[in-house]
Formats: structure tokens, C-alpha cells, sequence
């Protein structure tokens, strides 16, 4: 009784960390849900496919029936398919994704090898689209019937429009053969002159041309335009306060948020493709070159691997709307 | 009125343009009215009638399309009051260098207008005064308050924007006093909440407490009660009567409850279709069968539920005497009266220039002025009273 | 300055213009120019479908490899000196079919859960939201690239995935629409008016208040879909030389893209950006004049 | 003329009879809750008993959240009631299953709040009208043209809006098509959820004439929902007042509105008065005080209006009042005036 105002105050803030905690810890189980589904998915995918690729996996790559039982009954596998489900699922659960048909070599170091580089190339990717974007949506929020806000959109669908291949080798060959800025060499050689040019023309390439700029830039800008039509802005604008401090969160913070792990998938898929034209040794590489060869251990492992970091960026943007929104945080 | 006008607007003109009909929305289409210091006025009306707009627009707060197209907001501050009334400026100065307006036959047909320059140098002219001078509180309290921000927050950042206070737990004590101030329940606690947490009620007064906080020399109250229940909306206004005469804040009232006008308001403007059909004290104007009253006017009290019930004068079987028609859409606005379509008072001396031209705002007593030839004879255009 | 005019004629009996009508420029230019690529894309098709070509597109000129574009051959030759035209006209013909089956696949499933998820609340909607967020997992291309390893490299395949995994997005524009009809309570009054759910979803809500937004569906997703062929025509998953598609032209055409030989590779990339472009600017425009807050 | 219309309408026949009439809310509660095995449940609607005979107005007032908006959205099937029962015309609406109720649509239907509820934004009035009139019979070509005439005239709407979409109209017309919809499949009972809310002064008044004449001409019956307490004295013939779920008071209109017995109503009509004069009896400054915050998801244990109830402490805090086991029932006063206090007010 001697301060109620300060013990209300602590059950006030206590309250909203919960609720942020149970939020946090829901976009968690739901991560959880949602990678089981995957896996599934995948399994699903495999289990289908003719030539029966998931024995392989379980029971190694010896050929022949009669070997393969010899080594199904010797290992115990599992005959029914929840039961192959589960005993492959115990498998990654353990770190164990396999082998790779083509090289023999375990799939998980392989993904723990390529997966850095790609990365770098895919959060680079996002930064340069974001960086692209941004301002245009400011500024054609700010001027939305402006010649030049006009001329900027065209150009940004223009941009969204190229396909990341060709615009690869335009890139390639401006720097390296126009004006042979540096030898054609993949990243992990040794440091060249210019090496850190060579890292950044991918990044560039991808986050211009992966196909979300003209989206991206467009969600921003409505996003922004329906906040500062908001009730709340009008009030803010009457009391003469930063309208900025006010529209930020809803008008900018969430929309971005929301951005990045909505194009993290789009992203993800033109790496396959940039890191094929610049031969960058990353995932995207390892995915091209197993769907050549027929090896899904490989390609399996990448595909949940990247559905993983999928869910990661979901989950990051779960966790910042948890904690930026009390609406949401109260449901 | 012997006061000095703490606000006056003067031949205001707020236009929408519609791409789909290629038609202007003339929201606000030639208003002049005047709040002295201290004073309640109430503007009631129907939706449609401009009556928000026009608050809106004298805080530079529309937007284009084209928005503000005309006229003159001259304010007279808290310091201007100190200095002799010298401290007058208008609000929307330099709006003709931003605005070129076409008209044909007396109608504005086509207008071009610098929307860039014009929104830069409302934001100039606004500077100190919007929050500081004038405050403004909304309908739809839930909605207007920010949702990211405790209700605290909000309030100590009008303190410390406007008032000498910038330390951060002063204000907080400053703002936990006007929520105190505004009867809300343990206001230590609501500080810290977010509007969510929060009922209708109690939003909207923390609204006042915020819109107060900054002690204006004017408070604009935009449809305080609409939207809150029954209760509520009493309480609203009990608070809001309280602070009148507590605090003696010069308000600019905005409602379309006839009800919340009559109890607190000095003066009252009646507005439709964009203009101000009547301007008196709040007892002429509303007060069922005290004449002279506009048309509309009498035709608006009789049509309340209340009216009836108290015996109104066109009480019939229990129906409600009503004003036939729609109300006038201010995309097609009559060259004549506004309310012409709707009125039956129209008597044959007048129906050929009710038909034909708009009349004037005339004064029939001293500060009560009405717009119909019934009791004036000058058409629009002529020499404006008042 | 921007100018607001008046219509002539006396205020009164104005009717509303249309939404066409009254649409902007740069919307209009927008659907027009999408509209033009449309007609281009099915006359081609329909030219490489019959045969009608300006020449044999897999004949060899040895005489003029990698010409620019002159007179016999209207858009130059590509390395092996075939007809740059007539190649991109047949290129067509890679993503055409599959394309229209990715779409129908994407608007029959996006319907259907759109539907379910907007109109019944509860676990049905719970569960139309976790199929949503288990599809968007996957990377589009990364996805593909799992099921051409455990099939095989068909388009028909690939369309199918491209099918499913566009459905989340229209799905949820769907259950956004029906959302706002309920806001309005407007479900619950044809409910209460004695209407058969058949009819409120068929009538009512698919076909009054979704058929533009499925037709700009489409529209874009007819993007992605081409999109999608020619990235794996490009990584060699597609279809396969001699026969021509645009995303294999593009490649083909890299080798000799850094010898200065740039048109090979570049008039099939050119193709690909004309038409993606067609289709995003069509959709877009559409969606800004059928969809627009103002003209409801 | 009112008693006149009163005993006449004691011999009418009872057209809606709803008893003991429960909707709970299951709180969406969060995952932990779950875990710890919290389910929290919320009465919207608590225990509501009433009849409407035919011809009548039955006024239901109440402040938001009260539970009226919801017991009109299960008499007509839109909710499924927890419990209790709804018999309509001698059928149970509670026990029948969606599909069956669609025959008893013709008869009873429902006037939301929202002007745009009836009206499909794509479909021009003459097609949701035309919708609105084949739906339960089949008919030619002229005799729709001739039946959507006729609903045109007894709403007042000119039949140059036919070709109108709904966006075009004001929102005066939009109520009287939706009026119109309603009439179109020959409804005689019909729940009219706040139908004047939405507009303005001088339409309300119309469209309260509007259902006053209809209900003269075509002999309907209202359960008239509305916050206005105004308007709902003008049209109701009787009025129940309802306070968190519950009615606390029901009984003619003019002694509701006037002789109110139960001080929630006493309170509701006075903010009317409050509202309005200038000259308000300042009634010592209890006026904030008075009003304590309440929770709609916790009724108070025994009488839910104890804690806001000046009664309460006028009399000193009455044990009975928040005794857990004597929630005031409704009890009869004569005159079909019923009240749910322990203390109610003198006449």
C-alpha cells in the first residue's frame, strides 16, 4: 500500500512480457508443427518416386534386392512407412541426412560446408532488394502522382521483370571482360585483386533481379499509406508531434518485417540460379548438381534445410510483431 | 459580442474532387464562423454537412484532392491575447498563391492547385500551433489513439512538446494529474496500458486529458460522444461540462447530438449541405418553438424522437414528423437554397429566388443570424452580414 | 500543380463512369500494354502450334551464326545460325500448356481453401492456414529441384508444384474478401434471406466479388509460371535442344555472350522480360482499377 | 388509444416464445492457458426469458455487449444457443437443424445494423430484389417486375433506382432496399438490429415512420434491438432493458421509459436527461465515483449490477445484493411489468 502505483506499474509490465513470452513461445510450437509438415512433405515426395530412393536412404546404397534385404534385416529397417518415416526422422534428428549417392560423402557436412556461402548471398540479396526499395516506396508514398515517382515504379517493375540468369552474364561481363576488374574465378580461391568485388556482383545480381522488388516496393508503399490515413496519425499531425515517431511501426517496421520473410522463399530459389552462373559454391549449386544426378539424399537435405531457414525468418518476424504489437500479443 | 474571437474562419471552402462522376464534393462550401474567448460554440449537423471538415481544414489536417481551396482562418493565440490582440495571424496565409481557382456563372468549375508547396507551407504556418494552441479530440477514441503506445506515453509526449516540461517523470506526474483530472479510474495503472486494454469510455478521456495537457487556448471536440453508449456519452458530457467551467477552455463543439450541443454550448451554428444555415445563441437556436429559426432548423428539432415525446408540435399518432427527401448531396449542390427541396415553409413571395440564389447569412437580432429570405431579403451575393 | 475540373453540365442526373472510365492513365497504358503481350503470346502460340513460321526454326544457316538482327532474318540467328524468330515463336510452345495448368491448378486449390478458410471458422480455418504456411516453407525452385530428382524433369510435374505452391497467396486474398463481406455482415443476411450456402459462395462470393480478383490471379500467376520454365529451361531441366525454349536460348547463347556475340542470348532474355513484364503490368493495372478502395 | 391496442393485443395469438435462453463464449484463451487447463467461458447472453405476441413491438435496449445484438442473431438461427429454447409459430428453432430452417426464413427475417448487409456491391437493386422475390416461389418474368413494384411503393423508393448499384445510393435508400429484401420473401416477424444507427437525424426519423406504417399494413411483429432509447420508446409497445447478458427489467414502453423500477433502467433513461440540460442535478460529485469499472466477462457474484448500482449504496451494501446464491430473479410487478432487483425503486 505504501506505492500501489509503482506495484501496478510491475504487474503492467510483467503482464506484457508474458504476453510476449507466450507469443514467442507459440510461434515456436507452430515452427515446431510446421517443420514436422515439411519433413512429411518430404517424405511423401520420396516415398512416391519410382525406384524407391528412400530405401537408399535408410538401407544404404548396395545394389541389388538381395543385398539390400541382406542389409534391411541385418540393420533392422523398418518395412512399414510410418515406421521408415519415424526411423528417418530419428536419423535427422541426430544429424544424420545421409549420404551422398554421388560422392559418398555425409550430406550434413556437405550442407554445413555450402551453407555460409549461401547465406551471405541470400541475407546480402535481401539487404540490396530492401536498400532498393525503400526509398523508392518512401518517396513514391510521398509523392505518389509525381512524374518522377512514376517513372521510378516503371522501372522498378522493368527491374523485377529481368531474368537473374541473363542479367548475370551482362554483370560478368562488364566487370571481367569489358574491364577486367578481376580474373573469372570462383570465391574460394586465394584473395584476388578485387576478390571482395567478386562477392558482391552475386549479392548484387540476386537482389536486384530476384523478381520481389516491384513487390516489395509496392507493399511498403501501401502499407505506408493506409498507416498515415489512420486515425491515430491524424492525431498525432493535430498535436503537432512527429508524425514519423508514430507511423513507424505499423507504417514501416512490420511491413518490412513482413517482407523479408515473405521473400526469404524467392530469395532462397534465385540462389539456385545466381550461384549456377557465378559457380559459387553454395546450396543452391549442391541442389542443381543433385537433381542432375538423381541424388536426393542431397537434394532432400537441402530442401529442408532451406524450408528451416524459411520458418527462421517466420519465426523472426512472429517475434517482432509479438513484441512491437500489443494487439496482437493480446489475442 | 464583446469578446475578442479567440477563431475565425471566414469564406471557407473545402472541395473533393470525385474522378468516377468528374464532380466536385463541396464539403465545405463558404463557411464563416467565430468562437470568442471562453465561449462554447456547438456546430450541429447532419453527416454531410462539412461541420467536421471544417475543423479539420482550419488545422491544415485535409489533405488535397483538392482540399482547402479558399478562405481565411485568423486565430488569435495565447500570446496574441497578452499582446493587445495583435498576436492575429491567418492560418492559411499564402493560400491563393498555392491555389488557382476557375469559376463560370459564379460557380467554381476548375481548380489547380501546388499540392506540394501547399502541404509545406500548411506545415509552416501550423508550426507552435496545432497540439499548442489548438487541440483537437476525435470520434472514435479507440481508433485515435495510437495503438503501439501506452496511453501514457502519449500524453507526457504532448507535455513535453508543448509545455515547459521536459523532464520525463515530471511529465509523467503531469500527465497521471490530468488523468486524474479527466475522473479516469486509477490512473497510475492506465499509464501504463495500452489503448487496447482500454473501453471506449475511458479512451476518450484520455483523449481529453492528452488534448489538455498541452493547456491550448482552444479545443476543438470532433464528435466527442458518437460511438459510446448511452451512459458513457452522459458521462462524457459531464466531463466535458465540468471542464468548461473549471477550466474555462474557449471549445469548438462538433456533433450531430443536438442533445450534447444543448447542454453545452454557448452558441450554436447549424450547418447542411456544406454551409452554415444559422448562427445564434445556443437558447434561441434550439429551443423548440422560440421563432425566428430557420427551416431547417425547427424541421431538424421537430424530427427528434424527443421532440415527440414532449409534444412537439408535429406529433401525429405517434409517427415522427420528418423532413421529406434525402439530404442534399454536396456533389450536386442547387444554385438556390440548399434546403429548398426539403422545406415546406417555402411561401410563393419567396419560391422564385429560394429556386434561383442562394440567400445570405443575415442577422434578424443581435448575433443570431439566419440564412433564408423568410427574414432576409439579400441574396448571397450581396452585402454579407454579420 | 494538379488540376481538378468539373464536368460539363448541369449537376442533377450525372451518372457514375464506369471504373474504366475513369481509371489513369499510366492503369490504362498498364492493362494495354499487358493486353498486347497476351495477344502476342497466343498468336505465337498458335503460329508455332500450326507451323506458320518464317522459317524452319531448326534449320542451320553455317553461313551467319550469331547475326544480328537484318533482313532474312528479321531478329538474326543464334549460334548454330537457325532463324531467331522462329525460334522464340516455337519457344512458346515450352511454357504455354503448362502454364494455363499451373494457373488452374493455383485458382481451383486457392479457391477451394480461400473458401473453406473465409467461411467456416474454427479448425477448418486453422488447418487451411497451416497447409498455407507449410507451402510457403518451401522454396519455390528448391522444391522443384526435390521433385525433378525424385521423378523425373517433366514441365508437367514442375507446373503442378507451381500450381500448388501460388494457392496460399489466393487463398488468402480470397478469405480476406469473404472477411470483409462478413464485416458487413453481408453473409449472415443472404444466410438469413434463406439462400443456400451453395449459392452465397458460388453466386455471391466467387463469382460477383472474386471473379476480378481471380482473373488478376491469374494474370500474374501466368508470370510466375513462365518465369518458372524458362529458369529451368535454363538450368538444363527443361525442355532440351535442339528444340527451342527461351530459357535454354539464354543459355545456349551465354557462351558466346563473352566472345561480343550478346544477341543470342539477349533477344530470348529480352523475350522473357517483355512478357513477364506484360503479364505483371496487366495484372497490376487490373488489380488497381477492378480492386481499388475508391471504385468499389 | 394505447389500452385499446394493449387488450387487443392480449387476445393475439403468441407468435415468438423464448425461454431461459444461455450463449456462452468460449475465451480464446493462449497456449499456456490451455496447458494449465484454463478455459474460460463468457456469458453473452444469461438465462433470457420473453414472448412476443403477434402485431407487437418488442423493444430491446441494452448498452454494447450486452447480449442483445446476440439473442437476435439466434432467433434467427445465424447462433447457436448454449441452451434454452426458441419456439417460433409453434416450432423449435433451437432444436432444428440449419437446413430445416431455411422454410421458416419466409417467415421471419432480420434487418442488420450494417446498410450494406443485404446488398451485394456487384448486383444492382433490381437483381437483389428480383434474388430476394424468387427465392421461395417461383414466378414469371411480369409478375417479378409486378411484385417489385409493389415492394418499391410500400418502401418509398422510386423505381428509377432499380438500375442502381448499391454504392450509388444514400444511405436512406440503402435501409429501405434492405427493407424491401426483407419484405420480398413475405416476412411477418422481424428482428430489426439497431436499423437506424447508421443514419442520420432526419432519415431516422423515416425509416421509423417506414416500419411503423408496414407494420400497420402488413401486420408484422419487431423485436426492435437498438441503443437509442429514444426511438426505442417511440416504436416499442413494450421494452426490455438488458444488463450484462441478463433482462433486468421488461414491461410496457411508457412505464419502462417513465416508472422505471430497476435502477440500471432508471440510470439509462436519466443520461438521456443528463445528456440534455443544462440545469443537472449535480448529484454531490458521485458521478465518476458512481461508475466504477466492470468487467463484461466477470459478472459480479449475485446481482451483476450491484457494483455499479447506486441503490446498493444508498442502502449500505446489502449482503443479499452480492450474495452468490440470490441473483435476483425476474419478478412480476402487474401490468405484465416485470423487474430483477432485490430493491426496487418506488412508483
Amino acid at each position: 500500500m505504501v506505492h500501489p502505483g509503482r506495484g501496478a506499474k510491475v504487474t503492467t509490465k510483467l503482464a506484457a512480457f508474458r504476453r510476449v513470452g507466450v507469443m514467442v513461445v507459440r510461434e515456436l510450437a507452430l515452427t515446431a508443427l510446421l517443420l514436422l509438415g515439411v519433413s512429411l512433405v518430404v517424405f511423401v515426395i520420396l516415398h512416391l518416386s519410382p525406384g524407391d530412393p528412400f530405401s537408399v536412404l535408410l538401407e544404404g546404397q548396395a545394389p541389388g534386392q538381395a543385398a539390400r534385404a541382406s542389409v534391411r534385416e541385418a540393420l533392422g529397417v523398418p518395412t512399414t512407412w510410418y515406421g521408415r518415416y519415424l526411423a528417418w526422422l530419428g536419423n535427422m534428428a541426430h544429424g544424420n541426412l545421409g549420404t551422398s549417392i554421388r560422392t559418398g560423402v555425409p550430406v550434413a557436412g556437405e550442407i554445413v560446408r555450402a551453407g555460409p556461402n549461401t547465406l551471405y548471398l541470400t541475407l546480402g540479396s535481401l539487404l540490396v532488394t530492401l536498400l532498393l526499395a525503400v526509398p523508392l516506396a518512401l518517396y513514391s508514398a510521398w509523392r505518389r502522382s509525381g512524374a518522377l515517382a512514376r517513372a521510378l515504379t516503371l522501372a522498378v517493375y522493368l527491374i523485377s521483370a529481368v531474368p537473374v540468369f541473363w542479367l548475370g552474364y551482362v554483370v560478368i561481363y562488364l566487370c571481367i571482360h569489358r574491364f577486367g576488374l578481376f580474373p573469372l574465378l570462383s570465391a574460394t580461391a586465394e584473395p584476388q585483386r578485387h576478390g571482395w568485388l567478386y562477392i558482391l556482383l552475386p549479392i548484387i545480381v540476386l537482389g536486384v533481379a530476384n523478381g520481389t522488388v516491384s513487390e516489395v516496393t509496392r507493399h511498403l508503399r501501401e502499407e505506408l499509406g493506409r498507416v498515415m490515413a489512420e486515425d491515430y496519425i491524424r492525431t498525432a499531425r493535430a498535436k503537432g508531434a512527429p508524425v514519423w515517431r508514430h507511423a513507424f511501426k505499423e507504417g514501416f517496421l512490420l511491413p518490412m518485417t513482413e517482407m523479408i520473410a515473405a521473400k526469404m522463399p524467392f530469395v532462397l530459389g534465385g540462389a539456385v540460379i545466381v550461384e549456377q552462373v557465378f559457380n559459387w559454391p553454395g546450396l543452391g549449386r549442391m541442389a542443381w548438381q543433385a537433381a542432375q544426378d538423381r541424388d536426393f539424399p542431397v537434394i532432400m537435405g537441402i530442401t529442408i534445410v532451406a524450408a528451416a531457414f524459411v520458418r527462421l525468418a517466420s519465426l523472426l518476424r512472429g517475434v517482432i510483431y509479438a513484441g512491437v504489437n500489443p494487439r496482437t500479443a493480446t489475442e | 459580442m464583446t469578446r475578442s474571437p479567440v477563431l475565425e474562419i471566414s469564406d471557407l471552402r473545402t472541395y473533393f474532387y470525385s474522378r468516377a462522376k468528374q464532380a466536385f464534393i463541396r464539403s465545405v462550401d463558404g463557411v464563416s464562423l467565430s468562437i470568442a474567448r471562453g465561449e462554447t460554440l456547438g456546430v450541429v449537423g447532419e453527416s454531410g454537412s462539412g461541420k467536421s471538415v471544417t475543423a479539420l481544414s482550419a488545422l491544415g489536417l485535409i489533405g488535397g484532392s483538392p482540399g482547402v481551396i479558399t478562405g481565411a482562418v485568423e486565430f488569435a493565440g495565447g500570446d496574441g491575447a497578452r499582446a493587445g490582440g495583435n498576436g492575429r495571424r491567418n492560418l492559411l496565409q499564402d493560400l491563393a498563391r498555392h491555389v488557382t481557382v476557375t469559376e463560370r456563372d459564379g460557380r467554381i468549375v476548375a481548380v489547380a492547385k501546388d499540392e506540394p508547396g501547399w502541404q509545406a507551407q500548411v506545415e509552416r504556418s501550423m508550426r507552435g500551433v496545432r497540439g499548442k494552441e489548438i487541440a483537437m479530440i476525435f470520434q472514435n477514441p479507440k481508433s485515435s489513439l495510437n495503438p503501439f503506445l501506452t496511453v501514457g506515453q502519449q500524453i507526457s509526449e504532448a507535455i513535453r512538446l508543448h509545455t515547459p516540461v521536459k523532464d520525463s517523470r515530471e511529465a509523467k506526474e503531469r500527465a497521471i494529474a490530468w488523468l486524474e483530472r479527466v475522473h479516469m479510474d486509477s490512473p497510475r495503472l492506465r499509464f501504463d496500458q495500452y489503448p487496447d486494454g482500454l473501453s471506449g469510455g475511458m479512451c476518450q478521456r484520455a483523449m481529453i486529458a492528452m488534448a489538455l495537457a498541452s493547456e491550448p487556448s482552444l479545443l476543438i471536440a470532433d464528435e466527442p460522444t458518437t460511438g459510446l453508449d448511452a451512459t458513457i456519452q452522459s458521462r462524457i458530457v459531464a466531463l466535458l461540462a465540468e471542464l468548461k467551467s473549471g477550466l474555462g477552455v474557449t471549445t469548438l463543439l462538433i456533433t450531430h447530438d443536438i442533445r450534447v450541443v444543448s447542454r453545452l454550448a454557448d452558441t450554436v451554428a447549424v450547418m447542411y449541405g456544406g454551409t452554415v444555415m444559422e448562427h445564434g445563441p445556443a437558447r434561441d437556436v434550439l429551443a423548440p418553438s422560440v421563432e425566428p429559426k430557420h427551416p431547417y432548423t425547427s424541421a431538424l428539432l421537430a424530427s427528434l424522437p424527443s421532440a415527440q415525446k414532449n409534444g412537439g408540435p408535429h406529433a401525429i399518432d405517434g409517427r415522427l414528423s420528418v423532413i421529406r427527401g434525402e439530404v442534399v448531396d454536396t456533389m450536386d449542390v442547387p444554385r438556390g437554397c440548399r434546403f429548398y427541396a426539403r422545406c415546406d415553409r417555402v411561401t410563393d413571395t419567396i419560391r422564385a429566388r429560394c429556386m434561383s440564389q442562394e440567400p445570405a447569412l443575415a442577422a434578424v437580432t443581435a448575433g443570431h443570424q439566419i440564412r433564408c429570405y423568410l427574414y432576409g431579403d439579400e441574396p448571397r451575393d450581396g452585402a454579407r452580414a454579420g | 500543380m494538379r488540376r481538378y475540373r468539373q464536368a460539363a453540365g448541369e449537376v442533377g442526373e450525372r451518372r457514375e463512369r464506369s471504373r474504366w472510365r475513369a481509371a489513369t492513365t499510366a492503369d490504362l497504358a498498364a492493362v494495354g500494354y499487358g493486353l498486347l503481350v497476351v495477344a502476342l503470346v497466343v498468336i505465337s502460340y498458335t503460329l508455332g502450334a500450326v507451323g506458320w513460321l518464317p522459317d524452319d526454326p531448326a534449320r542451320m544457316d553455317m553461313a551467319r551464326l550469331n547475326a544480328p538482327p537484318g533482313p532474312g532474318h528479321a531478329l538474326g540467328t543464334d549460334f548454330l545460325g537457325r532463324d531467331m524468330l522462329s525460334r522464340l515463336i516455337v519457344g512458346i510452345q515450352a511454357y504455354f500448356l503448362p502454364g494455363l495448368l499451373a494457373v488452374a491448378t493455383s485458382l481451383a486449390l486457392g479457391a477451394t481453401l480461400g473458401v473453406v478458410a473465409g467461411y467456416r471458422d474454427g479448425r477448418a480455418e486453422a488447418l487451411v492456414t497451416y497447409l498455407s504456411n507449410l507451402v510457403d516453407s518451401f522454396p519455390r525452385l528448391v522444391l522443384i529441384l526435390l521433385v525433378i530428382a525424385a521423378f523425373r524433369a517433366d514441365i508437367y510435374y514442375v507446373m503442378l508444384v507451381v500450381g500448388i505452391t501460388g494457392a496460399p497467396a489466393i487463398a488468402s486474398l480470397i478469405a480476406g474478401k469473404i472477411q470483409f463481406l462478413r464485416t458487413k455482415s453481408f453473409i449472415e443476411a443472404a444466410h438469413v434471406l434463406g439462400l443456400s450456402t451453395r449459392v452465397i459462395v458460388v453466386k455471391h462470393i466467387l463469382w460477383y466479388n472474386c471473379a476480378p480478383l481471380l482473373i488478376i490471379q491469374a494474370t500474374l500467376g501466368m508470370g510466375e509460371a513462365i518465369l518458372v520454365e524458362t529458369s529451368l529451361s535454363y538450368l538444363g531441366f527443361g525442355v532440351q535442344e535442339p528444340t527451342p525454349s527461351w530459357g535454354n536460348m539464354v543459355q545456349a547463347g551465354a557462351n558466346y555472350f563473352f566472345h561480343g556475340k550478346f544477341w543470342p542470348s539477349t533477344a530470348p532474355a529480352l523475350a522473357i522480360l517483355g512478357t513477364i513484364l506484360g503479364f505483371h503490368l496487366l495484372g497490376d493495372g487490373l488489380n488497381n482499377i477492378l480492386e481499388s478502395k475508391s471504385a468499389p | 388509444m394505447a389500452t385499446s391496442r394493449a387488450t387487443g393485443r392480449a387476445l393475439a395469438r403468441r407468435l415468438l416464445e423464448v425461454s431461459d435462453l444461455r450463449k456462452h463464449y468460449r475465451a480464446r484463451a493462449g497456449l499456456l492457458a490451455a496447458l494449465h487447463g484454463q478455459t474460460r467461458s463468457v456469458p453473452a447472453v444469461d438465462g433470457v426469458s420473453f414472448a412476443l405476441t403477434e402485431h407487437e413491438t418488442l423493444g430491446l435496449v441494452g448498452e454494447s455487449g450486452c447480449g442483445k445484438t446476440t439473442i437476435g442473431r439466434i432467433i434467427l438461427g445465424v447462433t447457436r444457443a448454449t441452451s434454452g429454447r426458441v419456439v417460433f409459430d409453434g416450432h423449435d428453432i433451437t432444436a432444428l437443424p440449419m437446413r430445416a430452417l431455411r422454410p421458416l426464413r419466409k417467415q421471419m427475417q432480420m434487418i442488420f445494423q450494417d446498410l450494406d448487409a443485404a446488398l451485394n456491391p456487384r448486383m444492382r437493386v433490381r437483381d437483389i430484389l428480383r434474388e430476394a422475390i424468387t427465392l421461395h416461389e417461383r414466378l414469371d418474368h411480369p409478375e417479378v417486375t409486378r411484385r417489385t413494384a409493389e415492394l418499391l411503393d410500400q418502401v418509398n423508393l422510386q423505381s428509377g433506382k432499380l438500375a442502381s448499384f448499391p454504392h450509388e445510393l444514400s444511405g436512406g435508400e440503402k435501409r429501405r432496399v434492405g427493407i424491401a429484401r426483407v419484405l420480398a420473401v413475405g416476412a411477418r416477424f422481424i428482428v430489426a438490429d439497431e436499423p437506424t444507427s447508421a443514419l442520420d437525424v432526419s432519415i431516422q426519423a423515416q425509416i421509423v415512420n417506414l416500419l411503423r406504417d408496414l407494420q400497420v399494413r402488413l401486420g408484422l411483429s419487431y423485436l426492435f434491438i437498438s441503443h437509442d432509447l429514444e426511438v426505442v420508446e417511440l416504436v416499442s409497445h413494450r421494452v426490455a432493458v438488458m444488463y450484462l447478458g441478463k433482462i433486468v427489467e421488461i414491461g410496457p414502453a411508457d412505464r419502462v421509459a417513465r416508472a422505471a423500477r430497476h435502477p440500471y433502467t432508471s440510470i439509462l433513461w436519466s443520461s438521456l436527461v443528463e445528456k440534455r440540460s443544462q440545469e443537472v442535478p449535480r448529484t454531490g460529485g458521485n458521478g465518476a465515483a458512481a461508475w466504477g469499472v466492470f468487467d463484461f466477462e466477470r459478472p459480479g457474484q449475485g446481482c451483476r449490477f450491484a457494483p455499479r448500482c447506486p441503490v446498493y449504496e444508498a442502502t449500505g451494501r446489502p449482503a443479499v445484493c452480492t450474495d452468490p446464491a440470490s441473483e435476483p430473479p425476474l419478478r412480476d410487478l402487474g401490468d405484465g411489468h416485470s423487474v430483477a432487483c432485490h430493491f426496487p425503486l418506488p412508483r
